[in-house]
């Protein structure tokens, strides 16, 4: 059966949008308050005895919810012995007991002094805890009170990340409206980027100089967005190589990618109509050590001194390696990667190179489809979104740190809240 | 059928992991699915051994250039499975690491991989002189500014630096290498990595977006094109 | 004797280097193997006859070496060995130094690897630095290594949560929770600092995103010098300091010596390689300014000819 | 193969004997088995030598040291594998009597039965050696797509879109340690100290036009002209400026490598340094 690219799309989101409905819906569920429950402050202080090292209590014990997880914490906190000091400090530790449905209360945990919350993460959903804390010194305990009955609550939604929710929303949405608009016939401009336009020519002088393409995916395995980047160029190369009748060379140094890259090149050999011309010997798996597949690349680098290289995805230390043999043996080089770190040893050494996003832009670019390059300008609403941002957080934190402006420093605290990591 | 069920597990499998980090209940499946392709991972090292062991011997049947080193190669990898595997020289018994010190595993690693490993890292060294002749030329405007921002850090990096520009007066210190290296590495250099980084954030989740979604689906080999 | 071999070696150094300016002249290029044989000299010539340099801790150093110094005693430090052989040079200087001080400043350190390669590291160092500068040191109430477990960041998602899930027993097989030092500790939210040590994936920048960010645990790390500037975005916010490469170890080194009288004496692998670094530093500089005489030479000879 | 090489391969392996001999006689006070260590220390010196020799160009050791590091490191990582993922994580969690074969604890959970899912998914993945059934072991890549799509939308969106974005709030007249004063008090201390007020707020000013500079270059659906077009030049100048900045200063960690290499080769092989 072969499915409209549409039909997927439109049930994807037909898809997409009854979940969210669902979210919508438990959220409603379940936003109930849960109420902590406190202890009363203070218990009694014993007699001293002479020779006894006396310590206070804790104080203000509260045993809640944990928000927000899968009802699996209570998180316990209180305000320290006071005692408890930096310096010269009586209290030497606190035992914490818990008691389950009532029970003897056993001990939990052994906790260092100046420990003033602890996370439960040993608890059921199904039972009730209660919980209390000695204070110990050299030669004296005591006690503080007992919380109240409280039992583990699931939450349904982690309201923690509301905002990152809807920042992912808004960048999803952005994308696939323009991928829609694009589908629609509507036209988009989309700017040259120097290495693709390179890529026909490229190919073209390897065939020409009767010498093969050297196809090297990055080191990372297919769990690392790159790899498939790198996977998605590959298919859009391996056709043009199959239409120009060119030889191509791909050592991988993992077996999945290797798996994955034949799997690539031999559907793009079939497109193109010369499923025969098509062999499992275009791509070896060599070894997952670094400098292994490095030490073997570099071999055959100079042996087959091919007249293109491709050097595109998740690179290390190996880049500038791999890039300076390539030069060496005149090769046309072009490399991209999204590790920021060894983009300067491929402009230094390769003749272009695509700049972290570009290599994830690389394979939509080269496709021509209109939905494709229609993602495209979805992400530039991203961006657009990142320096609106930008620029009024600066705004915001210029103006509160320069004239102490009370609402500017609103605007940047619940901006950071916003747009933080949680 | 053959693209219909891929296209539909992909696109499952990256919404419900996508949607797992909002829902507490679920939040674990990041761990659990990356164990899963660690394993499948795993089951995909038959497919790579298989093949390194199959173009190897192939060489070696067919005589072909240099099959004698594939010798070494096919004799260095059964090598090492069987001092793996069976945990050979093990002082331990089947519980202990496999790289446990005095295995044959251990001592292979140490004396063989190790050495080979590091001196080919090693090489960096030489090709990072090479390339710096060669790369930073002023050629044109951006040449230069790539120049000489490797100039003042390479310069900033040794106690020349300090030598050469240290008799600089304190209210003009920022011309003293050392400080304006750091200067470079903390201002120009992290407004240039920050819009890479958030470029590459952008990238990477549209390019995620148009995997699930099954827009880009030139990995499965493209219908169209 | 030594004094005759470092005058010998930068005679033939900065000998080769004014020929090859004097040819560059004329605009011709160097072949790269000519490159090669400078490197190799300028770094062995120094290992063979020793220079050492002063060096001076920079402030994302010393705010690192600060937290540490600060921290009080018993705290929780945990030191993550996440690189391998071939970084070793750069980072295990920076293992040791950092090793050193916690242990000296009475914390309680956790070492642990997220490298299969970092194991054996971290054995070197704890045999080499904390046996016999430390005897007075107890395994699993002072200091214990929970070795290496496969995963990447996968461990870091589940430690981040759960120690024990991941890490039932130290590297010996015996059980977490009967070692004092793990009292009161279940993740790595109830540690004091984390010291990530690495240079590649997972590494420095996973610890800060997995734990450091999720979990609000201060962060400090020592990295191989290619990917410091690639942390830089995260200080001082997400990350304390930064020790980026033999530069940050000898300075770390060099404030450690100073600042705490009981190192005063100790070996500084990362001081005495900075000798050869200062050596292949100026070696390249000169390559660069040498192919640019070269290259306005050629241009200038070109456009004379049109 | 060529004359020149035998004779070459004859005085290399002749080297090779002496240094083993010289070694194991240097070692023999010190440990028991110097003769096992001789040979170990000399193979590492000659295959670090096998690797440098590719500097030159390539030739018959460095392929010997190559094809020797993929077999062996190729079946290093197979194992490591084969024990940490195999029998560290998945026997624990599919079968008691194999974990008690290997002699790890059984981790007993009722969601043990989806572990079978990655098992099913690895074989179907086999099934690309054969012909008729190749075609499944698209399911496992498409698994492995939507897990690694879906892990990396969010991971990329938090850390390094959302948190670098927040990072960028920088206050563009000062902060705790230059307090803005007033326009007065600016030019009055205006110097150009490293540490002074005038070169933090440069700073700031960098890194904020720095990135929006950055970002415009990355503009996909704009045509870069006009005043865009000048911020897109800026914002690949910053990005030259940084590929410099790190280049150089990668430099030194490229050094240190070839340091304790040749440490290696001096020290422990030929014993000229200590």
């Amino acid at each position: 059966m072969r499915v409209g690219k549409s039909t997927f799309l439109h049930l994807c989101l037909a898809f997409s949008l009854s979940l969210i409905l669902i979210l919508i819906l438990l959220t409603l569920v379940s936003a109930q308050e849960v109420d902590s429950l406190r202890s009363s402050t203070d218990s009694a202080y014993t007699i001293p005895d002479s020779g006894l090292v006396l310590v206070a209590p804790v104080t203000s014990l509260i045993a809640e919810d944990y928000k927000y997880d899968d009802g699996e914490q209570l998180k316990l906190s209180w305000v320290p012995s006071i005692d408890d000091q930096l310096v010269d400090s009586k209290v030497l530790g606190y035992r914490l007991f818990r008691s389950i449905d009532g029970g003897t209360p056993e001990i939990l945990a052994k906790l260092p002094p100046g420990t003033n919350s602890f996370l439960d993460r040993t608890v059921q959903r199904e039972r009730k805890y209660q919980y209390y804390l000695e204070t110990f010194s050299e030669n004296f305990v005591v006690q503080s009170i007992v919380t109240a009955a409280i039992s583990p609550e699931r939450e349904w939604l982690n309201l923690d990340r509301g905002w990152l929710f809807i920042i992912a929303l808004f960048i999803s949405i952005a994308i696939i409206f323009f991928v829609e608009k694009a589908k629609r016939g509507h036209k988009l401009y989309v700017r040259k980027i120097a290495g693709l336009e390179a890529i026909d020519e490229a190919v073209g002088r390897a065939t020409e100089m009767g010498r093969p393409v050297l196809f090297i995916p990055g080191i990372n395995d297919m769990d690392d967005v790159q790899t498939l980047a790198a996977l998605t160029i590959l298919g859009r190369v391996s056709r043009t190589i199959a239409d120009y009748d060119s030889q191509i060379f791909m050592p991988v140094s993992r077996s999945l990618v290797m798996t994955a890259a034949r799997e690539t090149i031999k559907t793009s050999y079939m497109a193109a109509g010369r499923p025969d011309a098509y062999s499992d010997d275009m791509v070896n798996y060599v070894t997952d050590e670094q400098f292994g597949y490095v030490a073997a690349v570099d071999g055959l680098m100079v042996r087959e001194r091919p007249a293109t290289v491709f050097l595109l995805g998740a690179f290390f230390a190996e880049s500038l390696i791999l890039a300076e043999t390539g030069n060496s043996v005149g090769a046309i080089q072009i490399a991209g990667t999204a590790r920021p770190a060894q983009l300067p040893f491929f402009i230094a050494a390769c003749d272009f190179t695509l700049i972290g996003e570009e290599l994830f832009a690389a394979s939509a670019y080269l496709s021509g489809e209109p939905r494709q390059l229609g993602s495209l300008k979805g992400q530039d609403v991203g961006k657009g979104l990142a320096m609106s941002v930008i620029i009024l957080g600066v705004l915001a934190v210029t103006i509160a740190t320069a004239w102490d402006v009370e609402i500017m420093h609103n605007v940047h605290n619940w901006l950071l809240g916003v747009f933080s990591s949680n | 059928m053959k693209r219909l069920v891929p296209l539909t597990i992909t696109f499952i499998v990256g919404f419900v992991l996508i949607f797992s980090v909002f829902l507490p209940p679920a939040e674990g499946l990041d761990q659990t699915f990356t164990l899963y392709f660690d394993i499948i991972a795993v089951f995909a090292f038959f497919l790579g051994g298989g093949n390194l062991m199959r173009v190897h011997i192939n060489k070696l049947r067919r005589q072909k250039k240099d099959w004698g080193f594939s010798v070494v190669t096919i004799a260095g990898f059964l090598f090492m499975l069987a001092a793996g595997l069976f945990k050979i020289g093990n002082p331990g018994d089947i519980a202990t690491a496999v790289d446990t010190q005095g295995s044959l595993f251990k001592t292979v690693f140490d004396y063989v991989i190790n050495p080979l490993q590091s001196t080919m890292y090693s090489l960096l060294a030489f090709f990072v002189a090479s390339a710096s002749y060669r790369a930073f030329r002023a050629k044109n405007r951006e040449a230069t500014l790539l120049l000489i921002a490797a100039f003042v850090i390479l310069l900033g990096r040794t106690p020349f630096g300090m030598m050469v520009t240290g008799w600089i007066p304190d209210s003009f210190s920022i011309f003293q290498i050392p400080n304006l290296a750091i200067w470079i590495m903390n201002s120009p250099n992290l407004a240039g990595q920050r819009a890479i980084i958030i470029g590459i954030g952008l990238g990477v989740i549209s390019m995620s977006l148009r995997l699930i979604l099954g827009v880009e689906r030139s990995y499965l080999g493209d219908d169209n094109a | 004797m030594p004094n005759i071999g470092v005058s010998i070696s930068l005679l033939v150094i900065f000998g080769g280097l004014a020929w090859l300016l004097i040819r560059s002249i004329s605009g011709r290029e160097v072949d790269r193997r000519i490159i090669f044989v400078f490197i190799f000299v300028a770094v062995a010539a120094p290992l063979l006859f020793p220079i050492t340099f002063q060096e001076k801790a920079t402030s994302i150093v010393r705010d690192l070496f600060d937290r540490i110094e600060e921290l009080p005693e018993g705290s929780h430090v945990l030191i993550s060995f996440d690189f391998d052989p071939a970084m070793a040079p750069e980072v295990q200087p920076m293992a040791n130094a950092i090793s050193r001080h916690c242990l000296d400043k009475g914390h309680r350190v956790i070492f642990m690897s997220l490298w299969a390669t970092g194991q054996s590291l971290m054995t070197t160092t704890l045999t080499n630095v904390i046996l016999p500068e430390f005897p007075e040191k107890v395994d699993g109430r002072d200091y214990v290594n929970i070795g290496f477990k496969a995963g990447n960041e996968g461990v870091l998602n589940v430690i981040v949560s759960d120690f024990k899930k991941m890490f039932p027993t130290n590297v010996n097989g015996v059980p977490l929770d009967s070692m004092e030092i793990f009292e009161g500790i279940e993740s790595c939210a109830d540690l004091d600092f984390i010291v990530a040590l690495g240079g590649g994936r997972p590494g420095p920048k996973e610890w800060v995103l997995f734990v450091g960010d999720p979990a609000d645990v201060p962060i400090g790390v020592g990295v191989a010098a290619v990917v410091a500037p690639q942390l830089y975005p995260y200080y001082p916010q997400q990350v304390i300091g930064i020790l980026g490469g033999i530069k940050g170890a000898a300075e770390y080194e060099s404030e450690l010596t100073h600042r705490r009288e009981r190192f005063a004496d100790m070996e500084t692998p990362g001081l005495h390689m900075m000798g050869p670094q200062t050596l292949a530093h100026l070696v390249i500089m000169s390559f660069i300014i040498i192919g640019n005489i070269a290259f306005f030479r050629k241009k200038r000879s070109g456009s004379d000819s049109r | 193969m060529n004359r020149s090489t035998y004779i070459l391969t004859a005085i290399v392996v002749l080297l090779f004997i002496v240094s083993w001999t010289l070694k194991a006689v240097s070692l023999s006070g010190e440990v028991d088995d110097n003769i096992t260590r001789g040979f170990l220390i000399t193979i590492s010196a000659f295959l670090t030598l096998a690797i440098f020799s590719f500097l030159y160009k390539d030739n018959p050791f460095y392929k010997f040291a190559e094809h020797l590091f993929v077999g062996v490191s190729a079946a290093f990582w197979m194992c490591q594998g084969f024990w940490s993922t195999l029998v560290g994580n998945l026997f624990p969690r599919l079968s008691e009597g194999l974990s008690n074969f290997f002699m790890v604890p059984y981790q007993y959970s009722p969601y043990n039965i989806t572990y079978w899912i990655p098992v099913i998914l690895g074989l179907l993945l086999l099934m690309r050696l054969s012909s008729k059934a190749g075609w499944l072991s698209r399911w496992p890549l498409a698994f492995i797509v939507g897990t690694t799509a879906g892990l990396n939308f969010i991971r990329y969106l938090r850390s390094d879109f959302v948190v670098q974005v927040s990072s960028t709030f920088v206050p563009l007249l000062g902060n705790e340690s230059h307090p803005w004063t007033g326009i007065g008090d600016f030019f009055s201390h205006l110097s150009l100290s490293a540490s002074g007020q005038f070169m933090m707020i440069l700073a700031n000013w960098i890194i904020f036009l720095g990135v929006i500079c950055g970002l415009i270059y990355f503009f996909f659906s704009k045509e870069h002209k006009g005043v865009f077009g000048f911020a897109s030049r800026i914002g690949i100048w910053v990005l030259m400026i940084t590929f410099g900045a790190s280049f150089g200063y990668t430099v030194m960690g490229r050094i240190s490598l070839l340091v304790g290499r040749l440490t290696f080769l001096f020290r422990d092989w030929l014993e000229i340094i200590s």
